[in-house]
């Protein structure tokens, strides 16, 4: 019973990091039309700015305040690079999906080559409080306290970018943009906008997540945002692409089977039923968990 | 000068006895084990400075360096290689990466040039071919290590924790034979490489309630997994061993460092012989793979004295060859060049950025020797 | 020579194809008539394997073509057009039709041949651009065309196909008057002969009224009338909810 | 009020083919390109900077059969990619299973070079025959995932070493032992690179007679509108299978001959990045394109061999730390190189020929 | 003449190297209907796409476009239709993805109030259907739909790229009747094959033959005379007056 419990729940929190990951993916890929390579730099810049700050920003540390206000400047650098990277590089390719593969992949080469230049190759250890590193007791299992802020982030995440796609036209916007940009501004709407502020949340929510991850792994290194990003991929595309819900779904099934086949089956099963999944979603269901069908 | 030629045209190393011996480096400058490669080389530097008592000389002969970038790719190795070789070069060293070892061996043999592989720590580079050494030092030496912590095995249960893969079968095989022959029962835990969660694991190796833990573990990853173990109580029920890595790695074990016991290839303070005073003047902090990089130096210098321009003379003046190396005593093994090499067990103690090892014990080159494997090319 | 037996399309609990019963007799011209949204467009679908009925059987030449993908269909002699132009744009206008008239040759998977050396499909080809009169427009992207020329290159790629039965939805929607009575002539002369049958849905009346045999009239799905022009348009229903008070 | 005579509509000259000395030589420009290429390695000419050695120095040859490799991979997933529009995110699986197949079949079976080669030709037409018939009934963003899907499993596969076959994450050294005499072996590195010649031939003739094809008129309709295709009477399945199977095979045979170029197998060629380069090259290069494909691919493995050099060399040292630290970062500068090329040559680098031409047509005089 | 609220002169547009319009001009009245007119492809989508500002990034538009003493040119096509410039597609361009009442949503603009009863009035379809997807209704729904959008707002000048392509004959009534009403209080450049229409609700027309205006005056005038209506339709008046 305490096995289960413990797997289930540190399940969910590899559910809520992959989630915290996708979001901000699924925004900017699912609504955006944007395949974005690039994302695993932002998580990068998210990151290492967080640590940055941790050591050198005055006020803040790693720990209590100084910790919020070191993770609050790492996800505004990384909503900053977000929105340089939209405003230059991806403006002039909307409806070029082809150039923008080519760009964003560049973008991520590049992007990670110059963290590595500045701070090293190696693992650098990660500003966090000490209690992250303690476990909880929850009915027998010592649950780690990195893996609940996870999944409290994770669910605070998804709210905020429901309550955004609901309460403001953007959601709106930008789906419509997708389809036809040019009948949004045909529209008098300013489509330009909207897709920049899809961009700077998708990069504060992949900056945020780069941020906890770093928690989580304990330690940041250059090319930890690009690992995560294949199971973020599948996590989007399982889920239904642009459908938020639908990532948050697909991330607690993958995450918890990933869990619990690496413990009662073998090792490296659990990757391969998490990429059976997502075949096997696709084939039965070409749109994924929750996304809609679209015909013209 | 024409620019017509022979598609089979090498230019050939001239037998002239004031020509510079060259020797290619083929070692990771960039990619995920470009720190390796960066101590490596400093090593590699400081023995040659050593060896050749500061002239960079052998005989009226200069060494004459080529460094190249292989990024840890084997293919661009193999490149590398291939174009250094065509060049003239008869000895080649390097090899960050175990899979780059494992090509360019071959490739050697082929040629028949020389090559000393670098920390590359997989097993099979011993007894690759006849062209191939290694100046660094193998899985199996840091399992026999790993089995003086456990004093007599009869009796005990011994779980290996190993990533997927061949360094993970490396230790695992290591470990049954090592310490398993010896009478203790080995069962295995292994984790796909690109595990990012490692409760699952955790929890399958505390049901097992081992006498003895053995860690195998390289990678980014390798500080959740620690944290893992030792949230769930793994590092307290248990011996719990595992291979240093690099200074930099150090802090990132935070608590759990006190909790392991450490086998060690090298580390700073763990020797004082002359190699290490010699290594210590060029490069302030030494680390994990500076041995590995002077020991190569060492070598090659040996090889182009005794050998000149001949590289069977080359091999046969290295099989056998004891030296003293920045570790302490190292024998080359002519059956099957494996590099005999002191080894350490070694212990963790600092908090926050500050750590520092202490040597607790070490095994000489014959205590932790590998067993002999037959010469395959 | 084409029937369909009770065909229904549902989504949810809408019928938006409801039991329609046709009947299309070689050398016949069926137009089809009735307003924005009864069903028409769907029924082509329907016809075409575009989308599956719910229930209801399509007949072809007597045999039960329902189950059929649609390029199966197409191969027993079923060809259509499309409301929404649906041409390939990023090639040729000629090149469009080269591929329409190959794919009626045999869909044989040839690799090795060279298909701009089949003289044949060639000929085929410019004959049809001919016929819609957009011989001079062949080397232009068809995604570049003006709407009406596409709409004219619709009827090209169909004709090219030489199919029996030729579904043809709204051809003339978005054509210049002055092109009208030319392409009238050429989808004219696609009913000469009685192994060939026509089922035509068009908004323009003077168009259906000048080429259909007979009319049928679709309203929510379901086939109102099915009759002779003079006693469709003579109809109060027809008149009320789809020719309302003419211009 | 007024009544203006409307002239003939203009056809633009630049539509009109340009009939001229150049259009009567240009189809044979590509045969010269080979025969130029086959005769290279007897020239002694160096370029320095470009070449660490003279032309037909072994570590030249070699660079420039890896290019030309992948030249040939990159043109093969055209066919796929740029040709039908399929966007397959799982390429690199038959060109491993091409790689890995000949190594096993050599190293750990013994079985002599012709019949590894056979028996892997085979086997990757096969796999991705099978695999293909699975993914196709999936379309676009799905397909791209399904393929990448079933690509993982092999990248997993391959790097759990199942029964020591792969040599996991250390890959495994080709025993050379059992191969002709001309393969192995520094001085033979020539050898090597006229069978990277001779697939790169072969696959951009395989190509060009497919897309030049009825079949491939038909790839070409399915890019735009599948649709249609199957309306005019064509099965869209059968098609895009075809183009997914030759595909395979073409990259299974690339993998043969990589494998002996290389020496060896190693994990990373099953990684997905593997077929993202190749999207990547045939971007660059211009995506359903005679050319663009071969030069995106070989500009690409140029780029990504030379560039590590081009990080250690003086001239880069010497800058200030600012500049040189991220240039002596091989994957910065193949990363700004890609994002450069999309401002500077939208439309890959074959749309630079025309441009090209355009402006010595704007430079010359007029008449 | 009342002061036009649309002029355009030596209106030229290039796409991709072909040059489609060669120096159009022509005015819009401040009241009532200008048609615009001409075979396929002789360039009047892209006049109303220059005017709105939507030519295609591969092309090149000269010339000066004015509504009062505001240039149009270089300003981005959201703030003209911000101020006041409604513009109907020819291809309807509703969003397929989106529900018909997302679409209108989509159509309100900031700090006026959308006129939905109006537009339910005229297209009791769109009320019916507002869950629905656009992209399955019907093509003569998505007609509605695409007019729909604009009327939600106020405007001072409306293009409107062939409404009634696709409408069943009733329904192009309604649309003739809906513009003869909107263009009461708002002048309309319309794009029309229908010629019915046309004489229903033109004032003035201008033709486009090949890339140039042809002929531009009284729409009246134009359709009554025969030889006229020949040399620039290639329709003769019987056909016009059926
Ligand atoms: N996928 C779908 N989901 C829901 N409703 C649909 C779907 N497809 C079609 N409909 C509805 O079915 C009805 C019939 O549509 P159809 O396109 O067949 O009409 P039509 O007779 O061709 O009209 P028009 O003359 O305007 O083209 C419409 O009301 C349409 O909204
Ligand atoms: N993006 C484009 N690239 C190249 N040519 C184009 C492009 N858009 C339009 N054209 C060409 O410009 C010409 C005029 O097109 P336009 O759509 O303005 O015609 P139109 O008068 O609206 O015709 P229709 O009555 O058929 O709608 C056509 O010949 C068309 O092929
Ligand atoms: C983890 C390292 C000490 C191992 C070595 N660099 C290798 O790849 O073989
Ligand atoms: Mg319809
Ligand atoms: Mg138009």
């Amino acid at each position: 019973m305490g096995t289960v419990i413990l797997l289930a729940l540190t399940g969910l929190g590899l559910a809520a990091l992959y989630f915290l990951v996708a979001s901000g993916l699924s925004l900017v890929f699912g609504l955006a039309d944007v395949l974005n390579f690039a994302h695993g730099l932002f998580l990068g810049v998210g990151a290492y700015g967080t640590w940055w700050a941790a050591g050198n920003l005055p006020g803040a540390g790693s720990d209590g305040f100084g910790f919020v206000l070191a993770v609050a400047f790492g996800v505004a650098a990384g909503t900053l690079v977000a929105i340089l990277v939209e405003l230059v590089l991806i403006r002039p390719l909307y409806s070029r999906t082809i150039e923008q593969v080519l760009v964003t992949v560049g973008l991520s080469l590049a992007g990670v080559a110059l963290l590595q230049a500045t701070w090293g190759a190696d693992a650098r250890p990660f500003p966090r409080p000490d209690w992250t590193r303690q476990v909880t007791g929850i009915l027998g299992a010592q649950v780690p306290n990195g893996g609940l802020l996870l999944i409290i982030a994770a669910v605070l995440v998804l709210g905020a970018i429901l309550a955004f796609l609901r309460w403001t036209r953007y959601g709106l916007v930008i789906r419509a943009g997708v389809e036809n940009r040019e009948m949004v501004t045909a529209l008098g709407i300013d489509v330009r906008k909207a897709f920049t502020l899809v961009f700077a949340i998708g990069g504060a929510a992949a900056a945020l997540a780069g941020a906890l991850g770093g928690v989580y792994f304990g330690t940041v290194s250059p090319g930890q945002g690009s690992s995560l990003l294949i199971f973020a991929f599948i996590v989007v595309v399982i889920g239904g692409m642009g459908s938020v819900v639908g990532s948050a779904y697909a991330a607690v099934v993958v995450g918890l089977v990933q869990q619990f086949v690496n413990y009662y089956g073998t090792s490296g099963l659990g990757d391969i039923c998490v990429v059976g999944l997502l075949a096997v979603v696709l084939l039965l269901r070409p749109q994924g968990i929750a996304g809609k069908v679209a015909t013209a | 000068a024409t620019a017509c030629g022979s598609p089979q045209d090498t230019a050939t190393g001239g037998g002239d006895n004031a020509a510079p011996v060259k020797v290619g480096l083929v070692y990771s400058q960039s990619g995920a084990l470009a720190s390796y490669g960066k101590q490596y080389i400093e090593g590699f530097k400081a023995g040659l400075d050593f060896a050749t008592k500061g002239t960079g000389k052998v005989g009226d002969r200069k060494i004459e360096l080529t460094e190249v970038d292989d990024a840890g790719d084997p293919a661009k190795a193999v490149s590398a290689a291939k174009d250094l070789i065509g060049k003239g070069t008869k000895i080649i060293a390097g090899s960050t990466a175990s899979g780059v070892a494992l090509q360019v061996a071959p490739i050697a043999a082929q040629n028949k040039v020389l090559f000393i592989s670098g920390p590359a720590a997989t097993d099979a580079v011993t007894g690759a071919n006849k062209y191939t050494f290694r100046s660094g030092r193998q899985s199996y030496q840091d399992v026999v290590t790993a089995k003086s912590f456990i004093g007599d095995p009869a009796g005990k249960k011994v779980v290996v924790f190993a990533q997927d893969g061949a360094f993970g079968d490396a230790n695992e095989a290591a470990v049954k034979a090592v310490i398993g022959s010896a009478g203790a029962t080995v069962s295995s835990v292994r984790a796909p490489a690109s595990a990012t969660e490692f409760t699952p694991f955790a929890s399958q190796i505390k049901a097992a309630k081992p006498d003895l833990l053995f860690v195998a573990w390289a990678g980014t990853t390798a500080p959740a997994m620690w944290q893992t173990l030792d949230q769930q109580g793994v590092l307290a029920s248990t011996t719990v061993v595992t291979g240093l890595d690099i200074r930099a790695s150090w802090q990132t074990f935070g608590t759990a460092g006190a909790k392991i016991s450490f086998l060690s290839h090298y580390f700073d303070g763990a020797s004082d012989t002359e190699a290490s005073k010699a290594l210590k003047a060029k490069v302030t902090t030494t680390d994990l793979f500076h041995p590995d990089g002077f020991a190569a130096a060492q070598m090659v210098v040996r090889a182009a004295q005794e050998g000149g321009d001949d590289v069977d003379k080359m091999v046969t003046a290295l099989e056998g060859w004891s030296f003293d190396g920045v570790k302490g005593k190292m024998t080359i093994r002519a059956a099957d060049h494996a590099l005999l090499q002191p080894m350490f067990q070694a212990k963790l103690t600092g908090s926050g950025t500050e750590f520092t090892a202490t040597a607790q014990k070490s095994l000489t080159g014959d205590e932790s020797a590998p067993p002999a494997v037959a010469m395959k090319g | 020579m084409l029937a369909t037996r009770g065909l229904t399309w549902r989504i949810g609990e809408v019928a938006i194809v409801d039991s329609v019963y046709l009947d299309l007799a070689p050398g016949e011209f069926l137009g089809v008539i009735g307003p924005n949204g009864a069903g028409k467009t769907s029924l082509f679908n329907l016809i075409t394997g575009l989308r599956r009925a719910t229930e209801g059987r399509i007949v072809l030449d007597g045999q039960d073509i329902g189950a059929l993908p649609p390029h199966r269909r197409a191969r027993l002699g079923l060809g259509r057009t499309f409301q929404a132009s649906s041409v390939f744009g990023s090639l040729s206008v000629r090149e469009n039709v080269r591929l329409a008239v190959q794919a009626h040759r045999g869909g044989s998977m040839a690799l090795w041949r060279r298909a701009a050396a089949d003289r044949e499909v060639a000929a085929a080809a410019d004959a049809a651009l001919d016929r819609v009169g957009l011989a001079h427009r062949g080397t232009a992207l068809a995604g570049t065309l003006a709407h009406g020329e596409k709409r004219k290159l619709e009827i090209a790629l169909l004709l090219a196909g030489e199919p029996r039965v030729m579904l043809l939805d709204e051809p003339m929607a978005g054509v210049s008057a002055e092109d009208i009575p030319e392409l009238v002539a050429v989808i004219k002369s696609l009913t000469g002969d009685s192994s060939r049958a026509v089922l035509m849905v068009e908004h323009h009346m003077d168009v259906i009224l000048e080429l259909a045999d007979r009319i049928a009239v679709m309203h929510h799905g379901a086939l109102l009338a099915c009759d002779t022009p003079e006693t469709v348009m003579a109809n109060p229903t027809v008149q009320e909810a789809y020719l309302g008070e003419s211009l | 009020m007024t009544v203006i005579d409307a002239p003939p509509a203009q056809v633009p000259d630049e539509l009109t083919p340009q009939r001229g000395r150049w259009h009567r030589v240009r189809p044979f420009l590509p045969l010269v390109a080979l025969v130029v290429l086959a005769i290279l390695p007897y020239s002694t000419i160096s370029l320095p900077g470009i070449f660490e050695g003279p032309v037909n120095s072994p570590g030249t040859l070699q660079l420039l059969a890896i290019c030309l490799i992948f030249g040939g991979l990159a043109a093969g997933y055209d066919l796929l990619f740029g040709r039908t529009g399929m966007l397959s995110f799982g390429h690199a699986l038959y060109f491993a299973a091409g790689v890995y197949g000949t190594d096993i079949l050599i190293t750990r079976a013994g079985l002599p070079l012709w019949q590894a080669a056979l028996l892997t030709i085979t086997g990757g037409t096969i796999l991705a025959a099978l695999l293909g018939a699975v993914a196709l009934r999936t379309v676009g963003i799905a397909f791209a995932m399904v393929t990448l899907a079933f690509a993982q499993v092999g990248a997993i596969l391959v790097a759990r070493d199942f029964g020591g076959l792969t040599g996991g994450e250390e890959g495994l050294p080709l025993d050379v032992s059992g191969l002709p005499a001309g393969l192995v072996g520094v001085t033979n590195t020539v050898n090597l690179y006229w069978l990277a010649l001779a697939y790169l031939t072969l696959v951009v003739f395989v190509v060009h007679r497919v897309s030049g094809s009825p079949t491939g008129r038909v790839l070409a309709g399915l890019r735009d509108d599948e649709r249609r295709i199957g309306v005019l009477g064509l099965d869209p399945y059968r098609y895009k299978l075809v183009a997914f199977t030759l595909a395979g095979g073409l990259a299974s045979a690339g993998g043969v001959v990589y494998v002996l170029i290389v020496g060896g197998a190693s994990p990373h060629i099953t990684s997905s990045e593997l077929t993202l380069s190749l999207l990547v090259m045939v971007v660059l290069g211009g995506p359903g394109t005679r050319w663009g494909p071969v030069l995106g691919g070989v500009l690409y493995m140029y780029l990504d061999h030379r560039l590590t050099a081009f990080g250690t060399s003086d001239a880069v040292d010497n800058l200030p730390a600012v500049l040189s630290h991220p240039l002596s970062q091989p994957l910065f500068v193949l990363g700004t190189v890609f994002i450069l090329a999309v401002y500077f040559f939208p439309g890959g680098l074959t749309s630079l020929a025309p441009r090209l031409s355009h402006l010595t047509r704007t430079l010359r005089p007029r008449r | 003449m009342n002061e036009p609220i649309l002029t355009v002169e030596d209106l030229s547009v290039r796409i991709s190297g072909l040059h489609i319009l060669q120096g159009v001009s022509f005015a819009v009245a401040p009241t009532g209907v200008t048609v615009l007119l001409g075979r396929n492809g002789v360039g009047k989508t892209t006049t109303l796409r220059a005017i709105v500002g939507l030519t295609p990034p591969a092309g090149e538009v000269r010339g000066t476009i004015r509504m009062g003493a505001q240039s149009l040119l270089a300003q981005r096509t959201h703030r003209l239709v911000r101020g006041g410039l409604g513009y109907v597609p020819e291809d309807r361009d509703v969003f397929a993805g989106l529900t018909v009442a997302e679409n209108l949503r989509l159509a309100e603009r900031r700090g006026t109030t959308p006129a939905y009863d109006k537009v339910f009035a005229l297209f009791p379809e769109l009320d019916r259907r507002g869950r629905q997807r656009a992209g399955s209704l019907s093509g003569g729904q998505q007609q509605m739909l695409a007019i729909g959008r604009v009327l939600l707002n106020d405007n001072r000048l409306l293009l409107v790229d062939e409404p009634t392509k696709g409408l069943a004959p009733k329904v192009v009534t309604e649309v003739a009747e809906v513009l003869e009403r909107v263009a009461e209080s708002v002048p309309v450049l319309l794009v029309e094959q229908n010629l019915a229409v046309v004489r229903r609700l033109a004032r003035d027309a201008v033709v486009l033959a090949a890339g140039k205006v042809a002929w531009t005056g009284d729409a009246r005038e134009l359709l009554l005379e025969t030889a006229l209506t020949k040399s620039l339709l290639g329709v003769g008046s019987a056909e016009v007056s059926h």
